[in-house]
């Protein structure tokens, strides 16, 4: 019937991406839904409300089910929106179908250097969470501060997940590294589903290194803070990538987070911020992670007024999220070249909060803590 | 460095060979290719979790609560779902592919009902985390006592099967089931006993495995796949052959990660089973 | 003429020689019995001609042409055929089907209506004909060792290696045993045949050759080699049945 | 008439594309890939029963192949260089499994396929710098359906034509009996290799052509250890040894993962669990079995 | 002691055995003898319970045998070397043995009995740790034979013993068989070797396709024409 909007995705709920899917992605789209419906539904250009109905498939980790699923939602189900699946390989492989079909893509979880390509690939698609370059140099701007300052020594040891989110990052963070003076002592990547860190941890405890610098996913930033603490590593600068802003990461440092650095941050001081964490608490059960989620739930509120203002036409639609302006949790939004380019690139715990250290002179940015505290 | 590669590699491997232990017997003693193997440990990974922030049991006391627990689950198990296939099967080619398609489904099974109990998320506990000191290298306690559990279990085993007249049974059904009656063996009890066993293991690897690794609902089929290569490496149903190719192993992971380079540890642990094999096509210690 | 030609050949399992510097020919068209305690490495000279296991040292050759080295399909499709100690045929195919096998592949490679002909000729000679449409597994153990002869026969084989193919048999069987191989060797096949029962020996063989521990000890014609002191000791034993 | 009756729905199948719906198209993309990937595994695993777990090694292989030449050279290149690839590769592979028996061959192939994997990830992360790939072809769903269709086509003709032909003989031989086989006159590696390779070219066309619906590809994507487990699962369930076996078993398979999966996106694996051990139980030698046993009694019991 | 009444057994269609009734005393030794196929085997596999037969009654001892499973009868104290030996060819032949020894009554015995299988087959003691599969033929029948022994049996049920045994070792299994006999055990045996079975044996029974067509005292039936053109072979082995 007309007086509902159809939204459908097709989000892992098992294999290999469930779990990323399942912290950041899924409980988002529940809670957007949710929070909408409980308003009296979607608000459209004549000021009327329409409940929103969601479609959901799971596309078990593979691109091919992936794949099939977004062509069901399209011509199958006729859904009126389509949200994009979570992590960078799943987003561009249904890019050319969003593209086929019309449809707005709003990838959020997907980190790609070449946004600026796929832009003009796919005209309504939308990339919002920056490429490996911008995380690596982030990264690189707060250990040189810490260098010059005389906090840390010159010695970096890094290592990346080999897969293309590990080797984005580290092939961004070389030359910049170099560029700052660094001296990259130890620089190795390690295969997904690696499991035991103590071999890697050892050599890098050995190399001299102050700052150590994991370009990895949940398994292995959670692995390898266990290892360091249980075999007395405690550089002075200890960052992570994914899962090291995630809500339970404290929980597996057996509470010693504070001055661990990882990828993202959110401004924890906003209000809205501090809104969305208890809302998401209240309503999923557990806080969202402090990178990614609030984007992705940034990205929901943009389509939400964008739908407001223009309603469900595709390319109206596409224009309105291109060129408009959106409240959000995140602050105030506005695409640069359907890029989301006003992000946080490296974040800290600091007194029980995930905190955005960087960048440092965006407003809400907090002072990083270096040395960090001993385990 | 050679004693830190020594040490972190045999820690390592203890954690491989344990794991494997389980599966050595359901499949090496009962004939069962388990699939679902990964699932089990997962199970009693998630039960441990739940026992201790839940209930606030000691993991090690837990441990203690889940074997028998597993044992009994292997047991009801085989009787009800494997016996049939067994009974059914005939010869050992057909109950491989019977026993493929039933722990299919079962792994399945397992996995949703996994999800849907506990989530996606990445679960962890913090417990016995400190590092000892051990011949000058820290080695995280949780660990050590994985290994310690490896040793005793898989030395245990090694002897019962090899010194008992327990073991000779269970070896003889393992090896001939056709002519084990003739001798007065219940091969199916024995079986059964076997695959009980096995989950029993299982269920300890999980355990042990919440205690020193962060885990998620999804990583039945990495434990299993895992499982099977330490157990073909060393020779199916040769206990002593999965403790060593276990231990060789994480020897190997830990020496590449160290000497040649971490990207390669996965590499260099496929491409050391596959030499294995092609120098002995029946495992380490398997017999034609 | 000669067609077998076993040349100091040997065969070591780690420390026991199986097979030791053992040498005897066979004739074209001779039936020749090779007997010997059990263990003696009987079957273990039948594996290395057959091609099953590669010898230690020492040649064999057919017709000239060397054996040793080959594959056990080589050897197959240069003529040699046999049977197992321990039958081996394939039980969920049928009679017809288990015989095929060789005459699809072996020397001659018949296919089809002509491939089946050979394997109903087959089964005929061993008075299976009537049953080529069962699958083997419901045959009795010794219509399994007919089988495996009709496979053997079918082959087409210049040298035929039957090892214990008549254990087993009750008298009246055995009589029709033998006057079957006797069949075939007349027409021209030649024949190796590893046997204890000493009645079909001396009613097929012409000539014997002994082994003990892996060493020939006797090869002679048959009358004698069974009244020879060291066969009887070795072998026989004094309460001869035979 | 079989071949009448099989050429019919062939045509039926490739006329399909124009009464569905682009999802419809997708359902019969994925379940033509999945009959081409059982039906070609079945070609070397059938018989033999050499369970196969390389699947993935030659699929994979074959996506990645057309990644990387993607804008090197034109499509149909691509594809023909895609099959040497994979039958170079199982050449290799064949040789130097010939030694290895029964669940040894399973966790092999196993390993060998996570050892490519883990070759490429580490090649491409040192050597070349980055991961990803993009293959950027200008293939539509309707042309990779009927590619796959007749890729798919082609393996059960071959299938039909190897089964009455002397290869057919030699690999149930060797799946009963390698030793009387060999004795036979068979020779066994040759008669092996022949067959993996077959098997494996089909495979790793079936991964070129299925490619370039992903856009991006990445060994973890390519090298998905499920698909070589499916395509097992598939074919065993339908009957390995059977022509249609493999058929049988893939259709029905994927499409209950389809609507299960639509149907139940929480308890899906709980449904499909049970489902499955509910048909390994019902139906002990495959689909294929059963039905033919059903239709024998349904005869005795008019006789 | 055994009775077996009105015994079926079928395979699939096939019928093997059609209601055969015999009966053992104890201390007994009797013969079966038959034509190949004549279902001599499948009788002796009801009596060890290998084969399950569509109907009839095995009692031993007055025990109804067909409501144990097969494992269970070794306990009963019956030890059956079946057709094809049914060792354990992954283990060593001290092991295969040391498994026949499994019962309660024969752990005790174990030692003495072990010894007088070694003694009977010296083979098997010189071969003690050789892995049973890469045993000669006739060594792994010695196995057979050798592990049922170690059960203490009192009843012994022998499917072709002589079979692939070289002439000289089964002159000495006879011998044993004999000796054995003598300290009280009953022994079921099925053999082609007829002449020095009914040597041997108190009484035999005929089997022709599934049925028993005849049974008598050894000696009578060692006599007995039809019995010698049948079963002994009369033409074929002219100079005895
Ligand atoms: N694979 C093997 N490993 C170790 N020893 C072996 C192997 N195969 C055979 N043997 C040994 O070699 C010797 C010769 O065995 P073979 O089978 O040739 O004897 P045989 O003369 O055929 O005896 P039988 O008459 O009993 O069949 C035996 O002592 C046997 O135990
Ligand atoms: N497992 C089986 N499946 C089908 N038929 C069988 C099976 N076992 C035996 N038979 C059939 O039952 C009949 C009797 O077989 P059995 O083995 O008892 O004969 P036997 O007298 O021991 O013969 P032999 O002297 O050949 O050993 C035979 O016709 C045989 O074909
Ligand atoms: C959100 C990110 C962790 C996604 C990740 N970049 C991926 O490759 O899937
Ligand atoms: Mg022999
Ligand atoms: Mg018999």
């Amino acid at each position: 019937e007309g007086d509902k909007v159809r939204i459908g995705y097709a989000v892992a709920r098992t294999g290999a991406n469930a779990t990323g899917a399942g912290i950041t992605t899924i409980p988002n789209y529940e809670l957007w839904v949710k929070t909408v419906n409980a308003a009296g539904g979607l608000k459209m250009p004549d000021g009327s409300q329409r409940m929103i109905e969601v479609v959901e498939y799971d596309n078990r980790s593979s691109n091919e089910d992936l794949v099939r699923s977004i062509e069901r939602l399209a011509s199958q189900d006729k859904v009126d929106l389509i949200l994009p699946p979570w992590g960078t390989g799943p987003n561009l492989a249904v890019a050319p179908l969003f593209d086929r079909f019309g449809y707005p893509q709003l990838a959020v979880t997907a980190v790609t250097d070449k946004a600026p390509d796929f832009v003009k690939r796919w005209k309504r698609s939308f990339w919002l969470l920056g490429g490996g370059h911008d995380y690596a140099e982030g990264l690189v701007d707060v250990l040189k501060a810490a260098r010059d300052a005389g906090t840390i020594n010159n010695k970096i040891a890094a290592v990346s997940v080999a897969d293309g989110f590990g080797i984005d990052l580290i092939s961004g963070a070389r030359p910049a590294f170099k560029q700052a003076g660094f001296d990259l002592v130890y620089d190795k990547s390690y295969p997904l589903g690696t499991s035991d860190f103590s071999a890697i941890l050892s050599e890098a405890k050995a190399s001299g290194a102050d700052s150590f610098v994991a370009f990895s996913y949940p398994p292995g930033s959670f692995g390898m803070t266990k290892t360091a603490q249980s075999m007395g590593f405690n550089p002075k600068v200890f960052y992570l990538s994914v899962g090291g802003a995630f809500p339970i990461y404290p929980g597996i440092a057996d509470g010693k987070a504070e001055g661990v650095m990882a990828i993202g941050g959110v401004n924890a001081d906003s209000p809205a911020m501090q809104e969305y964490f208890a809302r998401h608490t209240k309503e999923i059960g557990n806080p969202p992670d402090s990178w990614a989620s609030a984007i992705t739930y940034a990205s929901l509120q943009m389509l939400e007024q964008a739908v407001a203002r223009v309603g469900l036409d595709h390319e109206a639609l596409a224009n309105e999220l291109s060129t408009g302006s959106f409240d959000t949790v995140i602050g105030t939004v506005k695409l640069e070249d359907n890029q989301l380019r006003d992000l946080w690139w490296v974040g800290q715990w600091q007194g029980g909060a995930f905190r955005a250290i960087d960048p440092a002179d965006k407003p809400g940015a907090s002072a990083p803590i270096i040395p960090k505290p001993a385990w | 460095m050679l004693v830190t590669t020594l040490i972190l590699g045999l820690v390592l491997g203890g954690t491989y060979a344990l794991l494997a232990l389980g599966l050595t017997l359901q499949y090496g003693i009962s004939r069962i290719m388990n699939l679902a193997y990964g699932e089990f440990t997962l199970v009693s990974a998630f039960a441990l979790v739940a026992l201790f922030k839940g209930a606030g049991v000691p993991p090690l006391l837990a441990i203690v609560l889940i074997a028998p627990l597993g044992y009994a689950v292997g047991w009801i198990l085989y009787a009800v779902m494997m016996r049939p296939l067994v009974a059914r099967a005939g010869d050992a080619g057909r109950l491989d592919v019977a026993s493929i398609l039933a722990t299919f489904g079962l792994m399945f099974l397992i996995q949703g009902g996994l999800l849907v109990t506990f989530g996606a998320d990445f679960t962890s506990i913090t417990y016995l985390d400190q590092g000892v000191n051990v011949l000058g290298v820290p080695v995280a306690l949780n660990r050590l006592i994985a290994f310690a559990i490896c040793v005793v279990a898989g030395g245990g085993l090694v002897l019962a099967l090899g010194r008992t007249r327990w073991g000779l049974a269970l070896r003889a059904v393992a090896q001939t089931p056709g002519s084990a009656p003739l001798v007065g063996i219940d091969v199916n009890r024995v079986a059964r006993q076997g695959f009980a066993l096995g989950t029993a293991l299982a269920a300890i690897a999980g355990a042990s495995i919440a205690m020193h690794q962060t885990f998620s609902a999804t990583d039945g089929v990495v434990f299993t796949m895992k499982a099977l290569v330490i157990v073909i490496m060393g020779g199916v149903g040769n206990v002593a052959g999965t403790l060593i190719a276990g231990l060789a192993l994480g020897l190997v992971e830990t020496f590449v990660a160290t000497a040649i380079d971490p990207g390669l540890t996965l590499a260099a642990t496929f491409a050391i089973f596959l030499v294995v094999l092609l120098w002995r096509p029946q495992g380490l210690f398997g017999r034609r | 003429m000669t067609l077998l030609a076993i040349d100091h050949v040997t065969k070591r399992f780690g420390g026991l020689t199986a097979v030791n510097e053992l040498s005897f020919t066979l004739a074209q068209g001779e039936v020749v019995g090779l007997l010997g305690p059990n263990g003696s490495g009987k079957t273990t000279l039948v594996n290395l001609i057959s091609g099953d296991l590669a010898a230690d040292g020492g040649r064999i050759t057919l017709a000239g042409e060397t054996l040793t080295g080959r594959r056990p399909d080589q050897v197959a499709r240069a003529g040699v055929a046999r049977t197992f100690q321990l039958v081996r045929i394939l039980p969920s195919l049928s009679l017809t089907e288990n015989v095929m096998i060789p005459a699809v592949f072996g020397a001659k490679s018949h296919w089809g209506a002509e491939a089946r002909a050979v394997a109903r000729d087959a089964l005929e000679r061993v008075g299976l004909a009537g049953r080529a449409e069962t699958s083997a597994g419901a045959l009795t153990y010794i219509d399994q060792k007919r089988l495996e002869l009709a496979r053997a026969l079918a082959a087409e084989p210049r040298l035929l290696l039957l090892d214990e193919w008549l254990a087993g048999l009750n008298p009246t069987e055995l009589a029709e045993g033998i006057a079957l191989i006797r069949s075939l060797s007349e027409s021209g096949i030649t024949i190796l045949i590893v046997e204890h029962i000493m009645e079909a020996v001396r009613a097929l063989c012409s000539r014997v050759v002994v082994m003990n521990s892996g060493r020939l000890i006797a090869d002679e014609a048959t009358e004698t080699a069974l009244r020879d002191p060291h066969v009887i000791a070795a072998y026989l034993g004094e309460g001869t049945d035979a | 008439m079989k071949i009448a009756l099989s050429l019919a729905a062939l045509v039926a199948l490739a006329l399909a594309p124009f009464g569905v719906s682009d999802y419809g198209l997708g359902l019969l993309i994925g379940a033509v890939t999945y009959v081409t990937l059982a039906s070609g595994w079945a070609v070397f695993s059938g018989h033999t029963r050499y369970v196969s777990l390389a699947t993935v090694a030659f699929y994979g292989t074959g996506a990645y192949t057309v990644a990387v030449l993607n804008e090197a050279m034109p499509y149909w290149l691509v594809l023909i260089v895609a099959g040497l690839i994979g039958a170079a590769i199982a050449l290799v592979v064949g040789l130097s499994t010939l030694r290895l028996a029964g669940v040894y061959f399973v966790i092999f192939t196993f390993g060998l396929s996570e050892l490519v994997r883990q070759l490429i990830t580490w090649y491409e992360v040192n050597v070349t710098g980055t991961l990803g790939r993009y293959i950027f072809l200008d293939v539509s769903a309707r042309e990779i359906y009927w590619q796959m269709l007749a890729l798919g086509a082609a393996t059960i003709a071959l299938t039909a034509w190897i089964q009455r032909h002397r290869l057919g003989l030699a690999l149930r031989v060797i799946g009963d009996d390698e030793v009387v086989a060999a004795h036979s006159g068979i020779p066994l590696a040759r008669t092996k290799l022949t067959a993996f390779v077959l098997s494996a070219t089909i495979l790793t066309l079936a991964g070129a052509i299925a490619s370039p619906r992903w856009v991006y590809v990445e060994p973890s994507i390519v090298f998905n250890p499920t698909v070589s487990f499916l395509t097992v699962i598939m074919a065993l369930l339908g009957g390995a040894n059977r022509l249609w076996g493999p058929v049988l078993g893939a259709v029905p398979l994927f499409l209950a993962f389809e609507w299960l999966s639509a149907r139940f996106p929480d308890t899906y694996p709980i449904f499909l669990g049970l489902l499955f051990i509910l048909v390994v139980f019902a139906l002990p030698d495959g689909i294929l079995a059963g039905l033919e046993r059903l239709k024998t009694r349904k005869t005795e019991d008019r006789a | 002691m055994l009775e077996v009444t009105d015994l079926r057994i079928t395979y699939g269609k096939h019928v093997a055995l059609d209601g055969a009734s015999i009966s053992v005393g104890a201390g007994e030794m009797v013969a079966i003898l038959g034509a190949n196929g004549a279902g001599k085997s499948s009788l002796l596999g009801a009596v060890g319970g290998r084969v399950r037969p569509a109907s009839g009654q095995v009692t031993y001892k007055g025990r109804d045998l067909l409501r144990l499973p097969q494992h269970a009868l070794v306990e009963e104290g019956i030890a059956l070397v079946p057709e094809g030996r049914g060792i354990f060819p992954g283990l060593s032949v001290a092991e295969n043995l040391d498994l026949g020894a499994r019962p309660r009554r024969a752990k005790a015995r174990a030692g003495a009995i072990r010894e007088q299988v070694f003694t009977l087959f010296p083979k098997l003691a010189e071969r003690r740790a050789q892995i049973a599969g890469t045993m000669s033929g006739g060594e792994q029948q010695m196995v057979a034979i050798g592990r049922a022994l170690m059960s203490a049996p009192d009843l012994l049920l022998l499917d072709e013993p002589s079979l692939g045994l070289a002439p000289i070792v089964v002159q000495e299994v006879f011998a044993a068989l004999a000796r054995i006999r003598a300290s009280g055990l009953t022994i079921m045996i099925v053999e082609q070797n007829a002449r020095a079975t009914l040597a041997l044996a108190d009484r035999a029974y005929l089997i022709e396709a599934g049925r028993i067509t005849g049974s008598g005292p050894a000696d009578t039936l060692r006599t007995d024409p039809a019995v010698v053109r049948a079963f002994l072979g009369g033409a074929a082995v002219a100079e005895s």
